[in-house]
């Protein structure tokens, strides 16, 4: 699936019950209107990937979306927990989660490898942590030159990459900017790719640290203003910081999380409504 | 937790602190909450030419205001360059460029090893911490690394539930056989004094009391038996410009963070968009 | 040496006999001025490091700057051979050129690899070819995970990296765009490094596909206006097609290439008035 | 070299059956000379969505003008998106995205084996070639390779001096063993006719001849037994409009490079600095 369609039609068409979920934006340009696509879809047994779990995979793992958790910082920044993604690990609500914990530095080579088409990259990290002993996927390597050993972590393929950006232009070419992270790899490693753009335009401008992924890059791309809420998009819509210190007390109780989801996700058709949704009842409100 | 008639804060007094390591032109790699404030006291007081690099990808940041996540607009909005993400961790951590790295922690032993995985068993956690993040490799190849973390026997800890980051293993020589680029955690900074490692076995010990801290509530709020030097200095408290500018700082942020009501501004976008 | 100097200084400086020296740019931003100042100050024994040598490199070899070179494309693009560079190999004049060759990847990841201190770098190529036969930095390595066996090259570590940007601001920060190269790796991978410039200007405007080098990564800077002729500077000036073909006789003769060189290099004092003194003779003129 | 009555040169067949091989909307790895001119001309007639990729970091460009490197600004100005160098062959080539790598050679044997390396010993050569510079991971990575040479003894050869890039080893299914990518040279063009492998010992026969040109004098320009198949087609000569798009773009091409007089311009550029 090429080109511009629904976000609704991009998840259907393109995220299946079993697959490997990447959503990545580091801190800016989250995308949270298809983490919440996934949710309304019921999609079930994923392996969600990505550096920094916040809000979204809360939503996700405590909806019961994922089998899985590939990641390497699981907090909500700035505030504390991620109620849903503890309860998950703790006590197994919903359901058991399999975790695969890695390192930042870890998991961007991990990426890096996957949009490379190598099965491995390595970097100096992980020796004398207790890491390699949780997680399968890091082994030594030998430098074949000087014969020091270094950590090696295998390529990341997710079956599917989402990422937000600003903009897209009438080819399907993407265009970001600000913090830029991880996504050109995420787009790149991934089998399939769903991008969702803040708006089409006709021709990109050049701004500060832009990443300009060409059409024959991305697959499927959605127009869905304000589809980073409550992270930020930088140009368009500062960080909803309140947002994220209004969701401790959401997320922390398993009533009022499946209770907000319902009214505001679930009982939603898109992100405008969901966003119509919060203004009506107020942002603070279980 | 203001202390009385200084009037300050533990809180602030250990950010004024943290900021007094900060050498000016240093290049500092710095986590979100108080290391930020105090990378960015330092750059408004004694360091103004401290270059920040946060993990999002920007060096050289200046905010304005203190940033709530490592990737606020914010930061690039001024940085001399933003980069992607491998970038930071490939040519900026793992080359040993950054001089000096902050961490946070959920529990350090006596050689400055850092947890932030879990407490509990690794398979049935009590607690499900974070995790690592950026911490494994600021640990590594930062040429030193500041810790700050409230002193408590919570925190301070026997033993280490998980090693995510590593300060001096079992201390002595053990980190060099790592073969990691930098030195290792330098100072520990709580809300009581500061911690250094002993030059030879590196257990962490106290050189210094915060103004009103006595070394008996150190030892109290630690879970071994606390290492105190022999001549145990004061911490200067305060001063009126650390203070006025730390507050300042705070202050701005929340005025810009009350200024914004992004969820309004974000529905109206989102029904002009729609009448387009 | 840090901050803004004269390209005289910051050769004499940081450029030592016997250096290994890797001036970059993939035929955007080639930086000649730079080379003409090595050539200037009689520089011996260099390894000269570069992906594609090309006109600077004929004239640093011709004139007897080189003992080694490490390189993956030798010509004059679309022009022909690079007769310098042949008769140093072919025929051992002015002196025997010690080469190391790779392919283009392989350069690039021996860059990559530099730039993130790594020993090595790893790639899907060279198996196969007669490439490994004759270069003894090309070694196998294989997957911790999958087993598979893959080639590796050594980290590139140049004494001094140079290149040259369209701008500098007063900060010391370097901006470059339009085709940016490997530029930024020869910076970070170095141990020294060079960078002129077109122009400081007070702020940089975002311009499409731009690098900005943080002057925290970068040594002394030299403001060269025109300091990539022949090649070019987008935004400032074109490629001179013509004076790469009036390169082809030039450099084919010994003779008339010291000559030249004599007259428009050794005997002028900077670019400024090599440049006049090409104009004043005229491009063709042996 | 114009063939007469027919009024297009052997130049112009090459590049157009080089042309003719590109289906719309390929993504083509494309080099400097003929190939750049056979994409472009393909770009302008049959394939408007051919996606072309040049070493130097660019992205579907589009130029107008026929680039005289790899790295023409002309080629960054208009393209989708340009990376750095370690993306266009890490997160491009090396990934097999690239459906059609053009490449050239000084030397090809019949297995379609390329030599642009070293004519005689490597140690001390007779003749010094530029070397690999993309080629060996095109010719390993690209879904399929079209290679374009003229045909003579020289080139042909029964052994070559030095293997740079693969075809196909020693034939048959010696190629993959390497574990490449691609599936090698599909087709190799040359100003005589087009010679395409077996599809079972991979050598390379030659399937059809330009108008004029006779078996014979393939066999004569080739130094090895030349494979010739049981029916030879012959090429249709370059029509109206590939001629006349060909030769337009080769016209502004010329424009272009003679409006330009870099170095006075430049001259007064830096006199006018100076004065500043």
């Amino acid at each position: 699936m090429d080109g511009i369609v629904s976000l609704r039609e991009a998840v259907a068409e393109l995220v299946h019950d079993g697959d490997s979920v990447a959503l990545e934006g580091f801190t800016h340009l989250i995308p949270s209107a298809a983490a919440h696509e996934i949710v309304r879809q019921e999609l079930k047994d994923l392996t969600l990937i990505r550096m920094t779990p916040d809000l979204i995979y809360d939503q996700m793992i405590g909806m019961g979306c994922a089998r899985g958790l590939v990641f390497s910082w699981g907090g909500n920044p700035g505030v504390g927990s991620l109620h849903r993604f503890r309860d998950a690990v703790e006590n197994g609500w919903p359901h058991p989660l399999e975790i695969e914990e890695h390192s930042h530095a870890g998991m961007a080579n991990r990426y890096v490898a996957g949009a490379s088409n190598l099965p491995f990259a390595v970097l100096r990290g992980y020796v004398g942590t207790d890491l390699p002993k949780v997680t399968d996927t890091i082994a030594p390597v030998t430098c074949p030159f000087t014969r020091e050993e270094f950590m090696a972590v295998p390529a990341l393929h997710p079956d599917v990459g989402i990422i937000h950006a600003q903009q897209a232009d009438r080819s399907g070419n993407v265009a970001l900017w600000g913090i830029t992270g991880i996504q050109k790899e995420v787009v790149l490693s991934a089998r399939r790719s769903i991008v969702t753009v803040e708006e089409l335009v006709e021709e990109f401008e050049p701004r500060p640290h832009q990443v300009v992924l060409p059409s024959v890059a991305v697959g499927a791309i959605a127009v869905v203003p304000g589809g980073a809420h409550p992270s930020y998009a930088h140009g368009y819509y500062p960080r909803d910081n309140a947002f994220y210190e209004a969701w401790d007390p959401i997320g922390r109780d398993r009533d009022a999380f499946r209770g907000w989801m319902e009214r505001h996700v679930l009982g939603t058709e898109d992100f405008a409504e969901y966003i119509e949704s919060l203004v009506q009842e107020g942002v603070g409100r279980r | 937790m203001s202390s009385g008639a200084n009037r300050y804060t533990t809180d602030e007094m250990m950010t004024v602190a943290a900021a007094r390591e900060l050498r000016d032109g240093v290049l500092c790699f710095v986590g979100i909450g108080l290391p930020s404030e105090a990378a960015n006291l330092a750059r408004a007081t004694h360091a103004p030419n401290c270059n920040l690099v946060y993990e999002s990808g920007t060096i050289g940041a200046k905010p304005e205001v203190l940033p709530h996540s490592i990737g606020d607009g914010e930061l690039a909005e001024h940085a001399d360059s933003v980069v992607p993400i491998p970038e930071i961790f490939s040519y900026w951590l793992q080359t040993g460029r950054i001089d000096v790295g902050f961490l946070g922690a959920a529990q350090i032993d006596r050689f400055a090893n850092i947890n932030t995985t879990v407490i509990g068993d690794y398979g049935s956690p009590k607690v499900r911490l974070p995790g690592a993040g950026g911490a494994p490799e600021i640990a590594a190849s930062a040429k030193e690394v500041i810790l700050m973390l409230r002193h408590s026997r919570r925190a301070f800890v026997e033993e280490l539930a998980f090693v995510t980051s590593v300060g001096y293993l079992d201390g002595s020589d053990a980190r060099s056989k790592l073969r990691y680029l930098g030195a290792g955690p330098t100072v520990v900074i709580t809300d009581l004094g500061i911690l250094r490692p002993d030059p030879q076995t590196k257990e962490l010990t106290l050189t210094q009391l915060h103004p009103g801290a006595t070394a008996e509530e150190a030892r109290e709020a630690t879970g071994w038996e606390l290492r105190v030097a022999d001549e145990v200095g004061e911490t200067d408290p305060p001063d009126e410009k650390e203070l006025h500018t730390l507050r300042e700082l705070r202050e701005k942020t929340e005025a810009a963070n009350k200024e914004t009501q992004v969820l309004r501004e974000l529905h109206a976008r989102i029904g002009a968009a729609r009448k387009r």
